[in-house]
């Protein structure tokens, strides 16, 4: 017998395919109350007037809340990590962004909700929106967030990610030739088919149980509690079944609200976002901005790499600094390049705000070096398989970090395309492989990369 | 309005107007059809009216007064799998199966009009039925076996058609 | 169950007449009044809440559906799903073959095609320059009085006017160009339709270039060139920017695509 | 008007688990009288098939057959800590906590084992079910018995408990970016080769093919890693060909709200996806997995640029590459600005172009 390495069927296979499944949508629970939110209508404003109090007195509606209501209006994604929080659960005094909730209704029924958040007196000073994070460091720029335009807190309290290994000064002396391009890839939906929901219910004992589609159970437990001040035991969340997911249902998007609904209205209350909130509200893969400046030699070596990223977050920070940090780790791909200069920045824009989504920092990063790479190649006359085994990293190579490579698989896996492809490798491509740098394989520039692959 | 649900003769108060999807999930409790979008455009809701696969999102009830429906608890049980479902299971067509009741019924309308295992005539009849997870690619495996009429080994699953094996690296 | 995601006002009458008679006469003088054809395009605002009516007249048991071919005249009910002309010769069944995936095609309806404008995402009426290029005539019910009116002039005036039917001579020759990536979900960010009628007359028209279908005059005009009818075409539109394609993109394609119907056009006949 | 095609190469690498570890993940496990097996973990499935893999990594360390597994991951009163599903880390993290528990059952189960039967549990072995004496097959007693023993005759009820934690690795030189500890429990590698057709005309971008070859350390279930591979292929060729939240970034306008304006691919925009699985095994990995989940979108895109380039002769380098990116490139013909040894390509979409003095790429000639 052999369980691992087999093709088990699904555990929740047949159930799937029989529609038994319970998402949290599927939950039914008597005397559910319905929740819709009064969202910003504009990218950037001062809330001056926000009047609740005819809706609240509307027949069929049991609670209404606004950024009153919540013990702990900010609470970061990242907190518990020690990074300063910066997001109202529900805006304050002021929208950054257009879909920004306000304030949510809990009432009988979704078109009753509807309504009530129509009769919501609410009104917005328009402010200039910044949009390009280009233009964010300017003079000029509109001042959109509390931190500046740009997150101010790594370490050290420093304004950026930094990495610098080797000199790249003389990486660009050195060089017979120095490639520069820029690379912005865009802003994606994680468009689950199932939209942002959830459905709590007040329990006899005074528990809230939290029907949640989050991708972390106790992340979001732990985002729940602390936005309530209450010990995690106040609730019980029920999840571990999520119809689709990509980074977007860690953001814990409804759960926090619908407790507050709940203890306010004492009715279970389940807030199902539709998909146009799914589209234009819920956050989004950031789009991000990235300048490269190569040193390489004629033959097809790379020297050195400068590097510019500026990660447009939107509103406010979520897990951008996570992101950025991971990106800058990555930043050289699968290559072992001996020396760096990067500086990333995490930009605040007035667009909704962005969060981890599948290959989180280091899919932009991907796209910019592979895409250099191959104008590299092209502008050297070089072949794009032959560049990148050269480079390739190495068991026992130095990361960005200067952390040693133990596992990598850049040589078998192109040589495994090249084959797939029909592509005739020369002799000593053909005959390379992951281990440790050696002979022609190891020119001046890299010999300081060979690094120990003790102890990892 | 009376309807036929999996079967069963229903009677429903309500307006004529309302999408199908909501009568059957919020009236009826019958949840297999999801609501993915309420605007057409992912196929989650796809139930079939008379055999014919009909996105229940956009169908007002009142359309499909008297007329036949089938969702996916319709077409086969735990214990009594339709070919298409073993399909699914045995080809790992689901992943997180938000989409699959849809797709399963898109499947089997196609079937039940005769057809083939033609991967081009699979994708077109199933086109509008968004997939976020699985890439398609095994999903159009299923049917295509289905079409086929294979019958489908339910304690594995099948062995990629587009993916080889190899060992390397660095051992 | 208290648990109701139905956003469609109660308070909605609806009428679900059961003739074409009854529906004429259930929609008056349409003041008020939201038609419900197939429910691709108003259910969606129903249950959005973009719309909300205090009338719906729903025609999907008015026995407005079917193809009918009398001599050369082809006639079209209203209620005839867009599926069902799929198998028709271009350029009608080539861009109702282009329209969204089978069952959005087989809920979708002609008429409601006809009715429809542009949303904000894009413009909607996949079909209307297939049939501006057939020269089709529309027949529609107002203040309970039967009439027809050629579609050019019935686009985007179709307030307080239910449509019963489109007909159309069988042209001569035909021909469709749609931008053709392969993806389904979204409308028709442009396409051309040309037809030659048996009279010789030839007609071109395009989808995605308005907020509704137009006919092409100057390409027209100028069709024995194809190359010089495409930039020509560019007179005739006024196109702009949406979620899936822009202006700029729009005058750059035009061309090509009416140069691909004429050359088409020019090959089959 | 004419179509191009052309083809495109990129590799790429990723890491498993979060960046700079310390992200939890625990299991615990207990065993019913009749020797069927429940395992509690707070793993969210979201698709991503953990429920499956976890009972499968728990089956083969204790020895029994799979379907003797049931598998809660539903709620946070029953389950112990788990991060959550992201980072590539439900395999990878996760299961090497179920793979740790499910080894203290086994012991647990052993130790009993060795009582009834009067043998050191270092001389038995569990196999499909049964405890099995080494090198003599016939002395043996089911898993089934041994529980049976434990509830009723020992007086102990069987459990494991498993939790993995790598440490956090702290930068140590914020101007550097030095760490102390490694920030990744373990590297993916991936290479991709894609084919387009490109109508030089629309500026139309159909992939035709990708061929992809991945590192997953060890594919301890091959359907659900293809099934990760197939999935990431076309979430990739949206990231390089469809999808984008602002057509016209950085403007806010035009957004999307619907299928039909935000384009997720579809199943006819499928190419032909062919995967090569290596299994160079990641040591600290439960059975030598790697976690390759997100990876799976990240090399489609810049082979579809190159293959883009290849076919007509363009680099578009704002995704996705839409028809309109490709008719303004070629209309545009841009060459790269050389000044010394510098070869300056995109210098209208820099910083350099756009900010008002507020920041700049310097690279020296």
């Amino acid at each position: 017998m052999k369980v691992v390495g087999a093709r088990i069927p699904r555990y929740d296979g047949v159930a799937h395919v029989t529609g038994r499944t319970t998402y949290v949508d599927d939950v039914r629970v008597p005397g559910t109350l319905w929740a819709k939110a009064l969202r910003s209508p504009v990218h950037h404003a001062a809330v001056t007037k926000l009047d609740t109090s005819a809706a609240e007195s509307m027949p069929g509606v049991h609670a209404v809340i606004t950024w009153e209501d919540v013990p702990l209006l900010e609470y970061g994604h990242l907190s518990a990590l020690g990074i300063p929080a910066d997001e109202p659960l529900l805006a304050k005094d002021e929208v950054r962004y257009l879909g920004q909730p306000i304030a949510v209704v809990a009432a009988e029924s979704e078109q009753l909700a509807a309504a009530a958040v129509a009769a919501i007196d609410v009104a917005f000073e328009e402010r200039p929106a910044l949009l390009d994070v280009r233009a964010a460091f300017d003079p000029d720029a509109p001042k959109i967030h509390q931190w500046g335009n740009w997150y101010p807190h790594f370490e050290n309290e420093m304004d950026r990610r930094q990495i610098r290994k080797g000199d790249i000064d003389r990486a660009f002396e050195d060089a017979d030739t120095i490639v520069q391009g820029v690379y912005r890839p865009a802003a994606i939906e994680h468009a689950p088919i199932e939209t942002q929901v959830c459905q709590v219910v007040p329990e006899p004992d005074g528990r809230l149980t939290i029907y949640s589609c989050t991708q972390a159970l106790y992340f979001s437990l732990g985002v729940v509690a602390a936005h309530l001040q209450q010990p995690l035991n106040r609730f019980k969340l029920v999840g571990g079944t999520t119809g689709g997911g990509f980074g977007g249902k860690v953001d814990t998007a409804t759960e926090t609200v619908t407790c507050l609904l709940v203890l306010k209205a004492n009715r279970p209350v389940k807030w199902r976002w539709t998909r146009e909130e799914e589209f234009l509200c819920s956050s989004t893969r950031a789009p991000w901005h990235m300048e490269l400046a190569t040193a390489v030699t004629r033959d097809g070596w790379i020297l050195g790499q400068k590097m510019l990223t500026l990660h447009d977050a939107g509103a406010y920070a979520r897990f951008s600094p996570y992101g950025l940090t991971k990106h800058s780790f990555h930043h050289t791909g699968a290559y072992s390049i001996p020396h760096l200069h990067f500086d990333g920045y995490v930009v605040f824009t007035n667009r909704v705000p962005t969060t981890a989504m599948r290959g989180f920092g280091v899919t932009s990063v991907s796209f910019a070096v592979e895409t250099h790479m191959n104008r590299i190649a092209n502008l050297l006359g070089l072949d794009p398989i032959e560049i990148r085994l050269k480079n390739a990293n190495r068991i026992g190579d130095t990361s960005p970090n200067g952390v040693s490579y133990t596992d990598p698989s850049t040589v078998d896996t192109l040589k495994a395309i090249a084959d797939a492809i029909g592509h005739e490798l020369p002799a000593d491509y053909r005959t390379m492989t992951n281990e440790p740098r050696s002979g022609e394989l190891l020119p001046e520039h890299l010999v300081a990369q060979v690094g120990s692959t003790e102890g990892h | 309005m009376n309807l036929t649900v999996n079967g069963a003769a229903c009677e429903i108060d309500g307006s004529a107007l309302t999408p199908l999807l909501d009568v059957l999930r919020d009236e009826l409790g019958v949840t297999g059809p999801k609501a993915g979008c309420h605007q057409g455009g992912c196929g989650a809701c796809t139930v079939l009216v008379d055999g014919e696969p009909r996105r229940s999102c956009l169908m007002p009830a009142g359309y499909a007064e008297g007329a036949e429906i089938v969702t996916v608890e319709g077409i086969g049980a735990p214990e009594d799998l339709a070919p298409i479902q073993q399909a699914f299971v045995h080809y790992y067509a689901a992943q997180c199966g938000f989409c699959t009741s849809g797709m399963l019924l898109a499947a089997q309308a196609y079937l039940a009009r005769g057809g083939s295992d033609d991967h081009e005539s699979i994708q077109e009849a199933l086109a509008g039925h968004v997939c976020r997870c699985t890439g398609y690619a095994k999903i159009i495996d299923a049917v295509a076996a289905a079409a086929r009429g294979d019958s489908f080994d339910l304690t594995t699953t099948a062995v990629g058609k587009h993916t080889t094996m190899a060992t390397g690296g660095a051992e | 169950m208290a648990v109701a995601s139905v956003a469609v006002d109660a308070a909605t009458e609806t009428m679900v007449p059961g003739s074409e008679d009854e529906a004429i006469a259930a929609f008056g003088d349409g003041v008020g009044v939201v038609v419900v054809g197939g429910g691709t395009i108003v259910v969606p605002d129903l249950t959005y809440r973009r719309i909300r009516p205090s009338k719906t007249l729903m025609l999907g048991h008015a026995g407005l559906a079917g193809i009918e071919t009398d001599g050369a005249q082809v006639t079209i009910g209203a209620m005839t799903p867009v599926q069902d002309l799929v198998d028709l010769p271009a350029p009608l069944g080539p861009c109702a073959a282009n329209v969204a995936d089978l069952e959005i095609r087989s809920q979708g309806t002609v008429g409601g095609n006809l009715c429809a404008g542009d949303a904000p995402e894009a413009p909607r009426g996949d079909l209307q320059g297939a049939f501006l290029a057939l020269g089709a005539t529309v027949r529609f019910a107002a203040d309970g009085e039967v009439a027809e009116e050629p579609l050019e002039d019935f686009l985007g005036e179709h307030s307080g006017r239910l449509v019963l039917g489109v007909s159309f001579d069988e042209p001569a020759a035909g021909a469709f160009a749609g931008l053709d990536r392969p993806h389904t979900h979204d409308y028709t960010a442009l396409a051309v339709s040309g037809a030659k009628g048996n009279d010789g007359t030839l007609r071109l028209a395009v989808t995605g270039a308005g907020s509704w279908g137009a006919r092409l005059p100057s390409a027209e005009a100028a069709a024995g060139d194809p190359e010089a009818a495409g930039k020509a075409a560019l007179q005739d539109v006024s196109p702009r920017d949406d979620a899936l394609a822009s202006a700029w993109y729009r005058t750059k394609v035009l061309p090509a695509l009416v140069r691909r119907v004429l050359t088409e056009m020019g090959a089959s006949s | 008007m004419a179509k191009h095609t052309g083809r495109g190469i990129a590799a790429i690498e990723y890491p498993t688990g979060m960046n700079q570890n310390g992200d939890p993940s625990q299991c615990w496990i207990k065993v019913k009288p009749d020797g069927r097996i429940d395992v509690f973990a707070g793993t969210a499935d979201i698709g991503n098939g953990s429920k499956t893999i976890q009972s499968q990594i728990v089956a083969e360390t204790i020895g029994v057959p799979y379907d003797w597994i049931t598998y809660d991951n539903s709620n946070t009163d029953s389950s112990p800590v788990c991060t959550g599903t992201f980072a590539s880390r439900a395999t990878f993290v996760a299961g090497k906590a179920a793979e740790k528990a499910a080894q203290e059952v086994k012991r647990k189960l052993l130790d009993i084992a060795g009582k009834e039967l009067e043998i050191d549990p270092s001389d038995l072995e569990i196999v499909d079910g049964e405890v099995v004496a080494k090198g003599a097959p016939q002395t043996k007693l089911s898993v089934g018995d041994v529980a049976a023993a434990a509830t009723w005759g020992h007086g102990e009820l069987i459990t494991g408990t498993g939790a993995q934690l790598k440490p956090y690795a702290a930068i140590v030189d914020p101007e550097t970016g030095e760490v102390d500890l490694p920030p990744h429990s373990a590297i993916s590698y991936a290479a991709c080769s894609a084919e387009v057709e490109v109508d030089d005309e629309t500026g139309e971008v159909r992939v035709t093919r990708l061929q992809q070859c991945y590192d997953v350390g060890r594919a301890l279930n091959p359907s659900q890693v293809e099934g990760q591979i197939e999935g990431g292929a076309m979430m990739g060729l949206g990231l390089g060909v469809l999808e984008n939240c602002y057509p016209y970034y950085p403007s806010v306008e035009h957004r999307g709200g619907a299928f039909g304006s935000y384009l997720a691919p579809g199943m006819e925009d499928m190419p032909q996806i062919d995967t090569i699985m290596i299994e160079n095994p990641s040591a600290d990995g439960p059975y030598g997995a790697k976690g390759i989940g997100e990876m799976a979108n990240n090399p489609q895109p810049p082979a579809i640029a190159a293959a883009v380039y290849d076919a007509v002769g363009v680099w578009v380098t704002e995704l996705p590459i839409t028809p309109e990116r490709v008719l303004r490139a070629l209309e545009a013909k841009a060459e790269p600005r050389r000044e010394g040894k510098k070869v300056v390509f995109d210098e209208e979409l820099s910083v350099n172009a756009v900010s008002s003095g507020g920041i700049r790429f310097e690279v020296p000639a």
